[in-house]
């Protein structure tokens, strides 16, 4: 139990929280898989076009591992697989029709987990399609089975813009949630972390749960990240791996393992300046976006996101929200040019930096489109990004080192404690409009690919 | 309708310097002046979905915001340094009148200069004309002395855009400051122009300075102190008039309240690090101020107090305008301060001890450019170590 | 091809240019930053080195045969200082004045990389006639760098050439003034560095 | 591999035929560099004495009799007497401190000049000259800097004949024949100077103050040195 405060980093001052209210929506008529959710899987199909599927039925497995199974969301036809750019499955479509049917999978009672080897529980997960939710680090992909994790985070706060509440997400969950945290004892002698958000009203109640130790955290974004967590709590050492997952997907596994079913129920956010009321809903995974704005958004001209401003993915109306996101937010798109607008005062514009009028107005919140807002230029360093990153790493240098592409000296500086999402915050306040993410991104796919 | 923000005579004059247009090589031409009238309006493609306001222009017009104060008093002490000269009557206006008739072709040469080299290699690079030289551009008529001949500035300019930025990739690569560079060109190659007693006065064409009248900076005339600088100092210039910049000096320099309004600005709005700048005058106040109570018997130099080192020469100026240069100081933040204190001490010694310069704030900040990788690369190797040490438990 | 063959011809252009010894494996810039304040010092200079490094490059290949390994840097470097010293003799005797402004430099020519350079890579492994050719290429090599890298010192630093003002009196009424940079040790630095700047972009336009 | 007796014997060889032809080769060359030596320094004294401006024809060879028909060089102590048989290129002047040279310009039999040398710290470097005085050891004659190591454009410019010329028909004495030496002002001497004050100052080069300060130094102890012969001579003058 400990109490950390993150000093390096904001709090964007975006208009458009979700407001607690609850949204109802229809029940989605399609639903849709997305294998690009998962980063660095090769999905290998099992099904064809216009095949039968039932809720929990493998879709596809990732090519080499060939346990790893991805599940339909849903029971009816498949009636789209989508490919994009070099044939790259984009979306699989299934149309839903008939009486709800779904693969039935073994039941566990707590008291049978302890009798289970580990290689048969990892299995069973990932032949029910709830493997997925685990990510390791470094790297921040799906874990990988065959290490046994050295500590496991389990992330129960969320401080980035407009995102979903985990304690609503969580409502009514402590049972799931209790469960899952009991598998995840199975696969590790280490400790189980759960970070919470420090609140003067108290803990919520899925946190009193027995075989985790709390930590929590205060201060701005991106005091939620789990990279921030790592940094604070146990950095890793060489060779070590650190699981991390929502409290959420904890929950799901938990449901997967008590009732045997494939865990189809999502409590989305609606947020973003784009909608005309925001709020949460109740609906299930994969979900058309379509299904969950009919009606809300007010501007013609606006993006969709699945997940947050500030690391989600851009989805088209037509899309399906992520598999591992519980936002969608909308926010407007703009090619608008400003007449000189570098030496404007800029009463409207929003900075990290007081560069800008606006900064008289502290607490103003403001309605952010998609422009870039200024052409991309050579590193310039005035601290923009040292200011917002809040793990121990020379940011700058690091960058340096993946573009040079120095890998050793990369690594020595730290790239494996970083993913793209910690650096979200220092690629949105860069002043020569760097992409951190994408340069980060490059630097640890190059690392895998060198030592595996 | 998504792009109904843009006109379509614009868009035909655009694709003029498009790939495959007639004009395509002067696309970085192009785009410098189009992106000078209105920003651009491209869309982020993947997350994070929105940024920030700020960019490289907006930086860079944020600095020369904070250095309009110090312009605008320097203009006016020309002017005013000018009337006190010639011994004529003292009219406000006058005073404005002979400042701007100075300042404005410096300004002029400074601007024309560099941006033409700045445009010809990134046609040659093809790359997009970077806001580097805004800054630059306005910093240097402000380091130099009113009366330097326009054709050397000129070729000063030319030398340190080109050989102090240029040969090392352009903005964002070079390892000194190009202002300062441009300054140290001068001060080395022209010696006479820009480190003598009499020299910071302007005169027309045949017009010599009165004879009575020496117009010597303040820290030179401490430099040539027997005694106590200070009363000496003091006899011709007080500490206000130090303070309101109302002393002989590059233009810029001389006012400090004004560059403690520009350097307020700047760290208000994050654009200067506040850790190089109390770092520098750390160093300066606490070299200067053991050698006064070390020294048995201060005189000269070695009798100034940290305050009045602060006052005087172009000290302040450099710290806020030219140490705070995000491209040639240290990245990290343990960096910075070590980097600013040194920055103060080489000054402090180089006023100092060293008998020939009487003002060492731009050879130590040039130093100091030169060592900020060393500085940045220990401590990345002190963050490396405790990475590995760290492992090692 | 009668008096040259084509091997002793690449001896003597190489390093010339391809292969510069000052500009592209930056040897011997000591001397050449220290000599070429004036055109007639680095003239002289530049005669020094192309007797001292062609006489040496010839004695050590006519000796190679018979120099013991073990001592074979002593005995080249007697050879080299010999000379060094008969060069300074000779200079002191007939330009007393240049010589006396070359002060150490002539003397330094024994350190200078490029003798002992050559002396080991190429005369200690090569018949005389080719030796006496590489010597010669290399030091006009160095020659001609030496006085191009004095011919702007002087000309920019003092306005003359060879001791003989060659800016008019008016460009000086008009305004103009001596870079009195070119006159310091920097003004040779970079120089030198324009120098391989604007060499190695040449050669870089010849490969593509 | 060669035997250890071979190698010593070719390195022995070597060493002989080198240093022989070393030996030969200075001896051979031993009187024009003396020539060069002695000849250097003394242009320099005619050029301070004002010879060479009187023969602006001269050539190398004729300066060495333009030298050897005006220049009489003698030897003197610190009290002033002429110390006889000595000269000034056989006197090792670092080791007998209390000897000094003086060159005195005959034009005929009538003493022209009183030249000697002067030398001490510039701002960077040591700056070597000679001083001559007139015959009534007063006016100066000429100064002539031929050796330094001052800022080009700034202290270098004491070698110009432009700025040396300034010190001609300046005075050492005061009214009252104390010796003051000569001083270089910091900057332009000031118009308000008095008349007696400016016949002892020359200008100094405009940020170049230290390198003046320096030559003030150690012009006024080197003539602080030669004080009592020259006083010898204005007595006699």
């Amino acid at each position: 139990m400990a109490v950390y405060t993150v000093r390096r980093g904001k709090d964007l001052k975006i208009a458009g929280a979700p407001s607690p209210q609850e949204l109802k929506v229809d029940d989605p008529p399609v639903l849709g898989v997305k294998p690009v959710d998962f980063l660095g899987i090769k999905p290998k199909l099992l099904i064809r076009e216009n095949d039968r599927v039932v809720t929990g039925q493998p879709l596809f497995y990732a090519k080499g591992h060939e346990k790893l199974m991805f599940c339909s969301p849903g029971c009816g036809i498949v009636t789209a697989i989508r490919r994009g750019a070099r044939r790259v499955i984009t979306e699989i479509e299934v149309t839903r029709s008939g009486a709800e049917d779904s693969e039935t999978f073994r039941v566990f009672r707590e008291s049978e987990l302890a009798n289970i080897s580990v290689e048969e529980l990892s299995a069973h997960l990932m032949h029910g399609g709830m493997w997925p939710y685990i990510r390791q680090r470094p790297f921040g992909k799906i874990a990988n089975p065959s290490i046994s994790p050295a500590v496991i985070f389990i992330n129960g706060m969320d401080t980035e813009p407009l995102a979903a509440d985990p304690c609503i997400l969580m409502d009514g969950r402590e049972e799931d949630f209790r469960m899952g945290v009991r598998v995840l004892q199975e696969f590790t002698h280490g400790p189980i972390y759960l970070t919470l958000p420090l609140k003067t009203t108290g803990d919520p109640p899925f946190a009193q749960v027995a075989g985790v130790t709390v930590h929590h955290f205060t201060g701005p974004h991106p005091s939620g990240l789990v990279g921030t967590h790592i940094r604070h709590i146990r950095p890793l050492k060489p060779a070590e791996i650190a699981w991390t997952l929502r409290a959420v997907h904890v929950a799901d596994i938990g449901s997967f393992i008590r009732t045997g079913k494939y865990p189809v129920h999502r409590t989305v956010a609606i947020s973003g300046t784009g909608v005309a009321e925001t709020g949460y809903v109740h609906t299930r995974l994969g979900v058309p976006v379509s299904a969950l704005i009919e009606h809300r958004v007010k501007d013609e001209w606006v993006r969709y996101i699945s997940g947050t401003v500030l690391t989600g993915s851009q989805v088209e109306k037509t899309g399906y929200l992520g598999f591992y996101d519980n936002t969608l937010t909308v926010i407007p798109e703009s090619e608008k040019r400003d007449f000189m607008g570098w030496a404007m005062p800029g009463w409207r514009k929003y900075s990290l930096l007081k560069a800008y009028a606006s900064c008289v107005n502290p607490s103003k919140t403001y309605h952010l489109d998609t422009r870039i807002n200024g052409g991309v230029r050579a590193i310039v360093n005035i601290g923009a990004w040292e200011r917002v990153f809040a793990l121990d790493v020379h940011i700058s240098y690091l960058i340096r080192a993946i573009l040079a592409e120095d890998l050793e000296e990369a690594c020595d500086l730290g790239l494996l404690e970083v993913t793209e999402e910690d650096v979200a915050l220092c690629t949105f306040a860069c002043p020569s409009k760097m992409e951190l993410g994408e340069i980060i991104r490059k630097g640890l796919d190059l690392y895998e690919k060198e030592n595996l | 309708m998504k792009n109904s923000s843009k006109k379509p005579l614009g868009e035909r004059i655009q694709a003029l310097y498009h790939k495959g247009g007639p004009f395509h090589k002067y696309w970085p031409l192009f785009e410098a002046f189009e992106t000078f009238l209105f920003s651009v309006g491209t869309r982020t493609k993947k997350a994070p979905h929105i940024r920030d306001a700020i960019d490289l222009k907006r930086v860079m017009t944020l600095v020369i915001y904070a250095l309009i104060p110090p312009m605008c008093l320097g203009i006016y002490n020309i002017g005013y340094q000018t009337i006190n000269a010639h011994g004529m009557a003292f009219s406000f206006w006058l005073a404005i009148w002979i400042g701007l008739k100075i300042f404005i072709p410096l300004l002029v040469i400074s601007y024309g200069v560099g941006m033409f080299w700045e445009i010809v290699f990134s046609i040659i690079r093809k790359e997009e004309v970077s806001e580097g030289y805004l800054v630059t551009g306005l910093l240097i008529p402000l380091i130099v002395p009113p009366t330097i001949p326009w054709w050397q500035l000129a070729v000063a300019i030319t030398f340190a855009v080109i050989l102090g930025k240029e040969v090392f990739g352009g903005t964002g690569m070079n390892i000194v400051n190009v202002a300062l560079l441009t300054r140290a060109y001068l001060f080395f190659a022209h010696p006479a122009w820009i480190s003598g007693d009499n020299v910071w006065i302007y005169l027309e064409k045949g017009q010599h300075v009165p004879d009575a009248f020496t117009a010597a900076t303040p820290l030179s005339m401490g430099a040539a102190a027997t005694g106590d600088a200070m009363p000496v100092i003091t006899a011709k210039y007080s500490l206000m008039d130090m303070f309101v910049g109302l002393i002989p000096g590059s233009i810029g320099e001389t006012s400090k309240i004004a560059i403690l309004i520009g350097a307020a600005l700047m760290v208000f709005a994050g654009v200067a690090s506040l850790r190089v700048i109390l770092g520098c005058i750390a160093g300066l106040m606490a070299t200067t101020g053991l050698m006064t109570v070390l020294h048995p018997n201060p005189t000269g130099m070695f009798s100034l107090s940290p305050v009045d080192h602060l006052l005087m020469g172009g000290f302040l100026f450099g710290v806020v305008y030219m140490a705070t240069d995000p491209v040639s100081s240290p990245e990290t933040f343990t960096g910075k301060w070590v980097y600013g204190f040194l920055i103060g001490m080489m000054t402090a010694f180089i006023r100092v001890v060293n008998p020939a310069y009487p003002e060492g704030t731009m050879l130590a900040i040039l130093l100091l450019n030169v060592f900020a990788p060393l500085i940045d690369y220990t401590v990345v190797r002190w963050n490396v170590r405790a990475r590995r040490y760290r492992h090692a438990q | 091809m009668g008096l040259i063959s084509k091997k002793n011809k690449r001896a003597l252009v190489d390093p010339m240019w391809d292969n510069n010894p000052i500009s592209l494996q930056v040897l011997g810039i000591c001397s050449a930053l220290a000599v070429t304040v004036k055109l007639d010092t680095a003239f002289v200079m530049s005669l020094a080195v192309i007797f001292v490094l062609t006489m040496s490059n010839v004695a050590v290949s006519i000796l190679r045969n018979f120099i013991p390994a073990k001592i074979r840097i002593l005995i080249m470097l007697s050879v080299i200082a010999t000379l060094v010293i008969l060069a300074d003799l000779i200079l002191k005797a007939l330009v007393y004045d240049i010589s006396k402004q070359l002060s150490v430099f002539v003397g330094l020519i024994i350190t200078n990389c490029i003798i002992l350079g050559r002396a080991e890579a190429f005369a200690s492994a090569n018949p005389v006639w080719p030796s006496f050719w590489d010597g010669l290429g290399n030091a006009l090599g160095y020659a001609w760098i030496l006085i191009a890298v004095a011919f702007f010192r002087e000309l920019l630093g003092s306005g003359k050439l060879f001791g003989f003002s060659v800016i008019p009196e008016s460009f000086y009424r008009a305004g103009y003034d001596n870079i009195g940079l070119m006159v310091l040790a920097p003004g040779a630095f970079l120089l030198l560095g324009i120098i391989i700047w604007v060499q190695r972009a040449i050669s870089h336009k010849v490969e593509e | 591999m060669h035997s250890n007796r071979y190698t010593i014997t070719f390195a022995l060889v070597i060493c002989v035929s080198c240093g022989v032809l070393l030996a030969v080769v200075a001896e051979t060359l031993r009187p024009a560099i003396e020539k060069n030596e002695k000849f250097d320094i003394r242009r320099n004294i005619l050029k301070a004495t004002g010879i060479l401006e009187d023969h602006p024809q001269a050539t190398p060879e004729t300066m060495t009799q333009l030298y050897e028909k005006h220049i009489r060089e003698i030897v003197i102590n610190l009290d002033g007497n002429q110390v006889p048989g000595k000269t000034p290129s056989e006197t090792d002047f670092k080791k007998e401190k209390e000897l000094l040279p003086v060159y005195l310009r005959m034009d005929g039999d009538t003493v022209k000049a009183y030249c000697f040398p002067v030398s001490g710290k510039g701002l960077w470097s040591q700056i070597e000259g000679y001083l001559a005085l007139g015959n009534d050891a007063d006016h100066i004659k000429g100064i002539t800097f031929y050796k330094h190591g001052e800022t080009p454009g700034l202290g270098g410019e004491i070698s110009t004949e432009e700025y040396t010329d300034q010190f001609k028909g300046k005075t050492i004495f005061d009214d009252s024949g104390n010796m003051v030496s000569i001083t270089i002002a910091k900057g332009k001497i000031p118009e308000s100077m008095p008349e007696d004050h400016k016949k002892h100052m020359v200008d100094g080069i405009s940020g170049a103050t230290l390198t003046g300060k320096g030559i003030n130094v150690f012009l006024a102890e080197d003539l602080k040195k030669y004080e009592p012969y020259l006083r010898q001579i204005r007595k006699q003058g």
